[in-house]
Protein backbone atom coordinates (compact mmCIF):
# COMPACT_ATOMS: atom_id res chain seq x y z
CA UNK A 1 0.00 0.00 0.00
CA UNK A 2 0.75 3.90 -0.80
CA UNK A 3 0.92 6.35 2.09
CA UNK A 4 1.26 10.02 1.57
CA UNK A 5 2.75 11.69 4.46
CA UNK A 6 3.23 15.47 5.07
CA UNK A 7 5.13 17.41 7.66
CA UNK A 8 3.83 20.74 9.29
CA UNK A 9 5.51 23.63 10.77
CA UNK A 10 8.93 23.49 12.73
CA UNK A 11 8.47 19.43 12.29
CA UNK A 12 9.01 20.33 8.50
CA UNK A 13 11.76 22.58 8.81
CA UNK A 14 13.43 20.04 10.95
CA UNK A 15 13.02 17.62 8.56
CA UNK A 16 13.79 19.92 5.32
CA UNK A 17 10.60 18.42 3.44
CA UNK A 18 6.98 18.76 3.08
CA UNK A 19 6.32 15.55 2.41
CA UNK A 20 7.07 11.83 2.14
CA UNK A 21 5.85 8.98 -0.02
CA UNK A 22 5.87 5.17 2.01
CA UNK A 23 5.12 2.01 -0.04
CA UNK A 24 4.79 -0.69 2.56
CA UNK A 25 3.24 -4.12 3.01
CA UNK A 26 1.16 -5.65 6.27
CA UNK A 27 -0.98 -3.63 8.80
CA UNK A 28 0.72 -0.26 9.78
CA UNK A 29 -0.35 2.53 12.69
CA UNK A 30 0.38 6.03 12.23
CA UNK A 31 3.01 6.02 14.71
CA UNK A 32 4.35 2.75 12.86
CA UNK A 33 4.83 5.08 9.77
CA UNK A 34 7.02 8.12 11.24
CA UNK A 35 9.42 4.70 12.40
CA UNK A 36 9.47 3.44 8.94
CA UNK A 37 10.59 6.76 7.61
CA UNK A 38 12.59 7.98 10.19
CA UNK A 39 14.10 4.68 11.77
CA UNK A 40 16.78 7.00 13.63
CA UNK A 41 14.48 9.46 14.90
CA UNK A 42 11.73 9.18 17.38
CA UNK A 43 8.51 11.12 16.96
CA UNK A 44 9.35 14.14 18.59
CA UNK A 45 7.06 14.80 22.01
CA UNK A 46 3.71 16.69 21.17
CA UNK A 47 3.51 16.06 17.69
CA UNK A 48 -0.13 15.69 16.81
CA UNK A 49 -1.11 13.36 13.77
CA UNK A 50 -3.83 13.21 11.30
CA UNK A 51 -5.05 10.78 9.01
CA UNK A 52 -7.05 12.13 5.88
CA UNK A 53 -7.53 15.61 7.30
CA UNK A 54 -9.09 14.33 10.62
CA UNK A 55 -7.08 14.70 13.82
CA UNK A 56 -5.56 10.99 15.03
CA UNK A 57 -4.17 8.66 17.64
CA UNK A 58 -0.52 7.86 16.28
CA UNK A 59 -2.09 4.17 17.13
CA UNK A 60 -4.78 4.35 14.54
CA UNK A 61 -4.68 1.64 11.45
CA UNK A 62 -3.36 3.39 8.45
CA UNK A 63 -4.67 2.31 4.73
CA UNK A 64 -4.03 2.32 1.09
CA UNK A 65 -4.09 5.53 -0.09
CA UNK A 66 -4.48 7.51 3.19
CA UNK A 67 -3.00 11.03 3.83
CA UNK A 68 -0.99 11.12 7.04
CA UNK A 69 0.33 14.19 8.75
CA UNK A 70 2.81 14.92 11.59
CA UNK A 71 2.76 18.46 13.00
CA UNK A 72 3.10 20.19 16.17
CA UNK A 73 0.98 22.01 18.39
CA UNK A 74 -1.06 24.20 16.47
CA UNK A 75 -0.30 28.23 17.06
CA UNK A 76 -3.48 29.92 14.86
CA UNK A 77 -5.55 33.13 15.42
CA UNK B 1 -22.17 31.66 7.41
CA UNK B 2 -18.52 32.41 5.72
CA UNK B 3 -15.14 30.95 6.56
CA UNK B 4 -12.46 32.33 4.40
CA UNK B 5 -8.69 31.98 4.33
CA UNK B 6 -6.80 34.99 3.41
CA UNK B 7 -2.99 34.85 1.62
CA UNK B 8 -2.95 38.79 1.44
CA UNK B 9 -3.76 41.44 4.27
CA UNK B 10 -7.28 42.61 4.68
CA UNK B 11 -9.11 44.90 6.51
CA UNK B 12 -11.49 43.58 8.79
CA UNK B 13 -13.79 46.47 9.33
CA UNK B 14 -14.72 46.44 5.97
CA UNK B 15 -14.95 42.89 5.62
CA UNK B 16 -17.76 42.44 8.58
CA UNK B 17 -19.58 46.27 6.45
CA UNK B 18 -19.43 44.10 3.47
CA UNK B 19 -20.37 40.32 4.17
CA UNK B 20 -23.16 42.47 6.74
CA UNK B 21 -25.00 44.73 3.77
CA UNK B 22 -25.54 41.12 2.08
CA UNK B 23 -27.33 39.26 4.40
CA UNK B 24 -30.80 40.52 3.70
CA UNK B 25 -33.30 39.15 6.25
CA UNK B 26 -30.81 40.14 9.10
CA UNK B 27 -31.65 43.56 9.62
CA UNK B 28 -34.65 43.32 12.40
CA UNK B 29 -34.10 40.29 13.72
CA UNK B 30 -30.07 40.75 14.79
CA UNK B 31 -29.78 42.55 18.71
CA UNK B 32 -26.34 42.03 18.86
CA UNK B 33 -23.14 41.80 16.59
CA UNK B 34 -19.72 40.36 18.45
CA UNK B 35 -16.12 40.97 16.78
CA UNK B 36 -13.09 39.92 17.31
CA UNK B 37 -9.97 41.05 15.66
CA UNK B 38 -6.78 39.52 16.01
CA UNK B 39 -3.66 41.50 14.80
CA UNK B 40 0.04 41.11 14.70
CA UNK B 41 1.75 42.29 17.25
CA UNK B 42 5.95 43.31 17.50
CA UNK B 43 6.92 41.73 20.36
CA UNK B 44 6.11 38.03 21.61
CA UNK B 45 7.68 36.45 24.22
CA UNK B 46 10.04 38.95 25.76
CA UNK B 47 11.10 39.62 21.79
CA UNK B 48 10.68 41.97 18.77
CA UNK B 49 9.10 40.14 15.76
CA UNK B 50 9.53 42.02 12.45
CA UNK B 51 7.69 38.99 10.47
CA UNK B 52 5.49 36.26 10.51
CA UNK B 53 4.63 33.42 8.42
CA UNK B 54 1.37 31.45 8.57
CA UNK B 55 1.48 28.13 7.50
CA UNK B 56 -1.77 25.99 7.19
CA UNK B 57 -2.84 22.61 6.11
CA UNK B 58 -4.94 23.17 2.68
CA UNK B 59 -8.00 21.49 3.08
CA UNK B 60 -7.86 20.50 6.57
CA UNK B 61 -7.86 23.74 8.11
CA UNK B 62 -10.64 24.75 6.15
CA UNK B 63 -12.31 21.73 7.14
CA UNK B 64 -11.77 22.58 10.78
CA UNK B 65 -12.79 26.36 10.47
CA UNK B 66 -16.06 24.94 8.91
CA UNK B 67 -16.28 22.63 11.88
CA UNK B 68 -15.86 24.95 15.01
CA UNK B 69 -18.60 27.73 13.32
CA UNK B 70 -20.51 24.85 12.69
CA UNK B 71 -21.06 23.30 16.75
CA UNK B 72 -21.41 27.13 17.44
CA UNK B 73 -24.17 27.38 15.73
CA UNK B 74 -25.47 24.45 17.52
CA UNK B 75 -24.76 25.55 20.66
CA UNK B 76 -26.06 29.22 19.78
CA UNK B 77 -28.96 30.48 18.22
CA UNK B 78 -26.69 32.34 15.52
CA UNK B 79 -28.25 34.11 12.85
CA UNK B 80 -24.77 33.81 10.99
CA UNK B 81 -21.19 33.78 11.51
CA UNK B 82 -17.97 35.19 9.54
CA UNK B 83 -14.78 33.77 9.62
CA UNK B 84 -11.03 35.24 8.18
CA UNK B 85 -8.03 34.02 8.67
CA UNK B 86 -4.76 35.30 6.78
CA UNK B 87 -2.02 32.71 5.98
CA UNK B 88 1.43 33.42 4.41
CA UNK B 89 3.69 36.50 5.58
CA UNK B 90 2.90 39.15 7.67
CA UNK B 91 3.98 42.37 9.19
CA UNK B 92 3.20 43.86 12.42
CA UNK B 93 -0.59 45.43 12.72
CA UNK B 94 -1.37 43.00 9.99
CA UNK B 95 -4.87 41.37 11.09
CA UNK B 96 -4.56 37.79 11.45
CA UNK B 97 -7.87 36.82 12.59
CA UNK B 98 -11.49 38.19 12.26
CA UNK B 99 -14.55 36.43 13.85
CA UNK B 100 -18.22 38.13 13.46
CA UNK B 101 -21.18 36.40 15.31
CA UNK B 102 -24.70 37.84 14.68
CA UNK B 103 -27.80 37.19 16.91
CA UNK B 104 -30.56 38.45 18.63
CA UNK B 105 -29.39 38.70 21.69
CA UNK B 106 -26.04 39.69 23.36
CA UNK B 107 -25.58 36.66 25.39
CA UNK B 108 -25.12 34.37 22.58
CA UNK B 109 -23.13 36.76 20.55
CA UNK B 110 -20.35 36.97 23.00
CA UNK B 111 -20.42 33.42 23.73
CA UNK B 112 -20.29 32.08 20.01
CA UNK B 113 -17.81 34.80 19.70
CA UNK B 114 -15.21 33.83 22.15
CA UNK B 115 -15.64 30.17 21.46
CA UNK B 116 -14.85 30.19 17.86
CA UNK B 117 -11.85 32.16 18.91
CA UNK B 118 -10.89 29.33 21.45
CA UNK B 119 -11.23 26.88 19.55
CA UNK B 120 -9.50 27.92 16.73
CA UNK B 121 -6.58 28.93 18.59
CA UNK B 122 -6.53 25.46 20.20
CA UNK B 123 -7.51 23.14 17.48
CA UNK B 124 -7.55 24.75 13.48
CA UNK B 125 -3.71 23.50 12.05
CA UNK B 126 -1.84 26.99 11.72
CA UNK B 127 1.65 27.25 12.34
CA UNK B 128 3.35 30.68 13.14
CA UNK B 129 7.00 31.55 12.21
CA UNK B 130 8.22 34.34 13.90
CA UNK B 131 11.28 36.43 12.08
CA UNK B 132 13.10 38.00 14.95
CA UNK B 133 16.22 39.75 15.53
CA UNK B 134 18.14 36.52 16.61
CA UNK B 135 16.97 35.00 13.26
CA UNK B 136 13.10 33.09 12.48
CA UNK B 137 11.52 30.83 15.19
CA UNK B 138 8.54 28.94 15.49
CA UNK B 139 5.97 29.81 17.83
CA UNK B 140 5.73 26.54 20.24
CA UNK B 141 2.21 26.88 21.64
CA UNK B 142 -0.97 29.46 22.13
CA UNK B 143 -1.60 30.73 25.41
CA UNK B 144 -4.91 30.24 27.07
CA UNK B 145 -7.41 32.81 25.86
CA UNK C 1 -10.90 56.48 25.94
CA UNK C 2 -13.94 58.00 24.58
CA UNK C 3 -17.32 57.90 25.46
CA UNK C 4 -19.83 59.25 23.50
CA UNK C 5 -23.86 59.96 23.78
CA UNK C 6 -24.87 60.71 19.56
CA UNK C 7 -28.96 61.57 19.16
CA UNK C 8 -28.57 60.92 15.13
CA UNK C 9 -27.65 57.42 13.70
CA UNK C 10 -24.18 56.09 13.37
CA UNK C 11 -22.23 53.26 11.75
CA UNK C 12 -20.36 51.88 14.53
CA UNK C 13 -17.82 49.39 11.83
CA UNK C 14 -16.83 53.06 10.26
CA UNK C 15 -16.66 54.78 14.28
CA UNK C 16 -14.79 52.23 15.01
CA UNK C 17 -12.27 52.27 11.79
CA UNK C 18 -12.30 56.29 12.28
CA UNK C 19 -11.40 55.90 16.18
CA UNK C 20 -8.63 53.01 15.49
CA UNK C 21 -7.02 55.38 12.64
CA UNK C 22 -6.57 58.14 15.50
CA UNK C 23 -4.33 55.89 18.27
CA UNK C 24 -1.30 56.43 16.81
CA UNK C 25 0.64 54.07 19.47
CA UNK C 26 -1.63 51.16 19.37
CA UNK C 27 -0.12 49.60 16.13
CA UNK C 28 2.22 46.54 17.07
CA UNK C 29 0.89 46.74 20.47
CA UNK C 30 -2.45 45.54 19.96
CA UNK C 31 -2.88 42.19 19.49
CA UNK C 32 -6.79 41.86 19.95
CA UNK C 33 -9.90 44.16 19.64
CA UNK C 34 -13.10 42.96 20.99
CA UNK C 35 -16.39 44.75 19.76
CA UNK C 36 -19.70 44.70 20.61
CA UNK C 37 -22.27 46.27 18.51
CA UNK C 38 -26.25 46.73 19.81
CA UNK C 39 -28.74 46.83 17.26
CA UNK C 40 -32.39 47.54 17.63
CA UNK C 41 -34.67 44.77 16.49
CA UNK C 42 -38.26 45.00 15.22
CA UNK C 43 -39.98 42.76 18.00
CA UNK C 44 -39.34 42.62 21.87
CA UNK C 45 -41.04 40.43 23.90
CA UNK C 46 -43.44 39.09 21.37
CA UNK C 47 -44.73 42.13 19.96
CA UNK C 48 -43.91 44.29 16.84
CA UNK C 49 -41.81 47.19 17.26
CA UNK C 50 -41.78 50.04 14.75
CA UNK C 51 -39.82 52.42 16.12
CA UNK C 52 -38.42 53.67 19.88
CA UNK C 53 -37.28 56.50 22.38
CA UNK C 54 -34.11 56.02 24.26
CA UNK C 55 -34.19 58.64 27.06
CA UNK C 56 -31.33 59.15 28.68
CA UNK C 57 -30.27 61.99 31.76
CA UNK C 58 -28.19 64.14 30.71
CA UNK C 59 -24.74 64.51 33.02
CA UNK C 60 -25.11 61.26 35.05
CA UNK C 61 -25.37 59.09 31.95
CA UNK C 62 -22.20 60.26 30.38
CA UNK C 63 -20.22 60.16 34.06
CA UNK C 64 -21.24 56.79 34.64
CA UNK C 65 -20.48 55.33 31.41
CA UNK C 66 -17.35 57.02 31.77
CA UNK C 67 -16.90 55.23 35.28
CA UNK C 68 -17.63 52.12 33.81
CA UNK C 69 -14.86 52.16 31.08
CA UNK C 70 -12.49 53.48 33.92
CA UNK C 71 -13.00 50.40 36.25
CA UNK C 72 -12.63 47.69 33.10
CA UNK C 73 -9.37 49.64 32.47
CA UNK C 74 -8.24 48.94 36.07
CA UNK C 75 -9.15 45.37 35.54
CA UNK C 76 -7.74 44.92 32.36
CA UNK C 77 -4.46 45.75 30.71
CA UNK C 78 -6.54 48.13 28.03
CA UNK C 79 -4.42 49.84 25.55
CA UNK C 80 -7.59 51.85 24.64
CA UNK C 81 -11.92 51.57 24.50
CA UNK C 82 -14.46 53.50 22.74
CA UNK C 83 -18.23 53.86 23.79
CA UNK C 84 -20.69 55.10 21.61
CA UNK C 85 -24.19 55.04 22.27
CA UNK C 86 -27.78 56.48 20.71
CA UNK C 87 -30.42 58.57 22.78
CA UNK C 88 -33.30 60.00 20.93
CA UNK C 89 -35.36 58.62 18.34
CA UNK C 90 -34.55 54.99 16.72
CA UNK C 91 -36.08 52.41 14.39
CA UNK C 92 -35.26 49.33 13.63
CA UNK C 93 -31.84 48.06 12.49
CA UNK C 94 -30.56 51.12 13.84
CA UNK C 95 -27.27 50.71 15.99
CA UNK C 96 -27.92 51.01 20.03
CA UNK C 97 -24.64 50.81 21.28
CA UNK C 98 -20.89 49.87 20.23
CA UNK C 99 -18.25 49.18 22.53
CA UNK C 100 -14.80 48.72 21.48
CA UNK C 101 -11.84 47.60 23.65
CA UNK C 102 -8.25 47.20 22.24
CA UNK C 103 -5.69 45.33 24.39
CA UNK C 104 -2.49 43.25 23.76
CA UNK C 105 -4.25 39.75 24.77
CA UNK C 106 -7.71 38.46 23.97
CA UNK C 107 -8.77 37.33 27.30
CA UNK C 108 -8.42 41.41 28.22
CA UNK C 109 -10.17 42.37 25.14
CA UNK C 110 -12.86 40.09 25.15
CA UNK C 111 -13.93 40.27 29.25
CA UNK C 112 -13.42 43.89 29.43
CA UNK C 113 -16.00 44.53 26.37
CA UNK C 114 -18.10 42.11 28.09
CA UNK C 115 -18.04 43.94 31.23
CA UNK C 116 -18.69 47.46 29.78
CA UNK C 117 -22.07 45.84 28.02
CA UNK C 118 -22.86 44.52 31.30
CA UNK C 119 -22.84 47.40 33.28
CA UNK C 120 -23.73 49.73 31.11
CA UNK C 121 -27.28 47.69 30.92
CA UNK C 122 -27.56 47.01 34.35
CA UNK C 123 -26.30 50.34 36.06
CA UNK C 124 -26.37 53.03 33.33
CA UNK C 125 -29.07 55.67 33.09
CA UNK C 126 -31.35 54.91 29.83
CA UNK C 127 -34.75 54.36 29.68
CA UNK C 128 -36.07 52.71 26.16
CA UNK C 129 -39.75 53.44 25.31
CA UNK C 130 -41.37 50.91 22.51
CA UNK C 131 -43.98 51.75 19.85
CA UNK C 132 -45.58 49.34 19.30
CA UNK C 133 -49.00 48.60 17.10
CA UNK C 134 -50.43 48.35 20.35
CA UNK C 135 -49.30 52.01 21.46
CA UNK C 136 -46.47 52.97 23.08
CA UNK C 137 -45.04 50.82 26.01
CA UNK C 138 -42.12 51.36 28.23
CA UNK C 139 -39.44 48.72 28.37
CA UNK C 140 -39.47 47.33 32.29
CA UNK C 141 -36.40 45.75 32.47
CA UNK C 142 -33.16 44.67 30.66
CA UNK C 143 -32.38 40.83 30.71
CA UNK C 144 -29.52 39.56 32.15
CA UNK C 145 -26.48 39.13 29.79
CA UNK D 1 -33.78 74.85 51.54
CA UNK D 2 -34.40 74.57 47.34
CA UNK D 3 -34.25 71.06 46.10
CA UNK D 4 -34.66 70.04 41.97
CA UNK D 5 -36.15 67.39 41.52
CA UNK D 6 -36.31 65.38 37.88
CA UNK D 7 -38.11 62.53 36.90
CA UNK D 8 -37.19 60.33 33.73
CA UNK D 9 -38.50 56.99 31.81
CA UNK D 10 -42.22 55.73 32.83
CA UNK D 11 -42.26 57.92 36.08
CA UNK D 12 -42.03 60.96 33.97
CA UNK D 13 -44.97 59.57 31.82
CA UNK D 14 -47.06 58.80 34.83
CA UNK D 15 -46.22 62.24 36.54
CA UNK D 16 -46.99 64.31 33.81
CA UNK D 17 -43.80 66.29 34.34
CA UNK D 18 -40.07 65.82 33.96
CA UNK D 19 -39.22 67.95 37.44
CA UNK D 20 -40.13 70.08 40.08
CA UNK D 21 -38.65 72.42 42.51
CA UNK D 22 -39.17 71.60 46.26
CA UNK D 23 -38.91 74.74 48.95
CA UNK D 24 -38.38 73.21 52.20
CA UNK D 25 -37.23 73.84 55.87
CA UNK D 26 -36.19 71.05 58.23
CA UNK D 27 -34.02 67.87 58.10
CA UNK D 28 -35.25 65.76 54.63
CA UNK D 29 -34.38 62.30 53.36
CA UNK D 30 -34.68 61.34 49.39
CA UNK D 31 -37.78 59.36 50.62
CA UNK D 32 -39.30 62.74 52.52
CA UNK D 33 -38.70 64.82 49.32
CA UNK D 34 -40.89 61.88 47.17
CA UNK D 35 -43.69 61.97 50.10
CA UNK D 36 -43.51 66.05 50.20
CA UNK D 37 -44.26 66.29 46.34
CA UNK D 38 -46.57 63.48 45.79
CA UNK D 39 -48.33 63.02 49.27
CA UNK D 40 -50.89 61.00 47.83
CA UNK D 41 -48.96 58.43 45.54
CA UNK D 42 -46.51 56.05 47.44
CA UNK D 43 -43.45 56.02 45.54
CA UNK D 44 -43.43 53.15 43.12
CA UNK D 45 -41.59 49.60 43.92
CA UNK D 46 -38.39 49.34 42.05
CA UNK D 47 -38.03 53.38 42.02
CA UNK D 48 -33.97 54.70 41.63
CA UNK D 49 -33.09 56.92 43.04
CA UNK D 50 -30.08 59.69 42.60
CA UNK D 51 -28.62 62.91 44.50
CA UNK D 52 -26.35 65.03 42.04
CA UNK D 53 -26.25 62.35 39.52
CA UNK D 54 -24.96 59.37 41.73
CA UNK D 55 -26.77 56.56 42.59
CA UNK D 56 -28.50 56.95 46.35
CA UNK D 57 -30.47 54.98 49.10
CA UNK D 58 -33.90 56.93 49.85
CA UNK D 59 -33.08 57.28 53.02
CA UNK D 60 -30.07 59.31 52.48
CA UNK D 61 -29.95 62.96 53.75
CA UNK D 62 -30.69 65.91 50.92
CA UNK D 63 -29.07 69.29 51.29
CA UNK D 64 -30.00 72.65 49.83
CA UNK D 65 -28.97 73.08 46.69
CA UNK D 66 -29.17 69.14 46.20
CA UNK D 67 -30.93 67.78 42.54
CA UNK D 68 -32.75 64.24 43.35
CA UNK D 69 -34.06 62.30 40.67
CA UNK D 70 -36.45 59.03 40.45
CA UNK D 71 -36.60 56.69 37.61
CA UNK D 72 -37.63 53.47 37.25
CA UNK D 73 -35.11 50.30 36.15
CA UNK D 74 -32.78 51.13 33.83
CA UNK D 75 -32.84 49.79 30.34
CA UNK D 76 -30.04 51.42 27.80
CA UNK D 77 -27.59 49.24 25.91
Amino acid sequence: MTIDVKYFGSLRDRLGRAEDRLDAVGELTVAGVWVALHPETPLPLNTLTAVNMECAEPTQTVRDGDEVAFFPPVTGG
Amino acid sequence: MKIELRARSFDPLLEVGFYQSGLGELPGQCGATAIFIGTMRDFNEGEAVHRMMLEHYPGMTERHLQRIVEVAAREWPLLDALVIHRVGDLQPNDPIVLVAVWSAHRAAAFAACRFIMEELKSKAPFWKREETASGPRWVEHNTPG
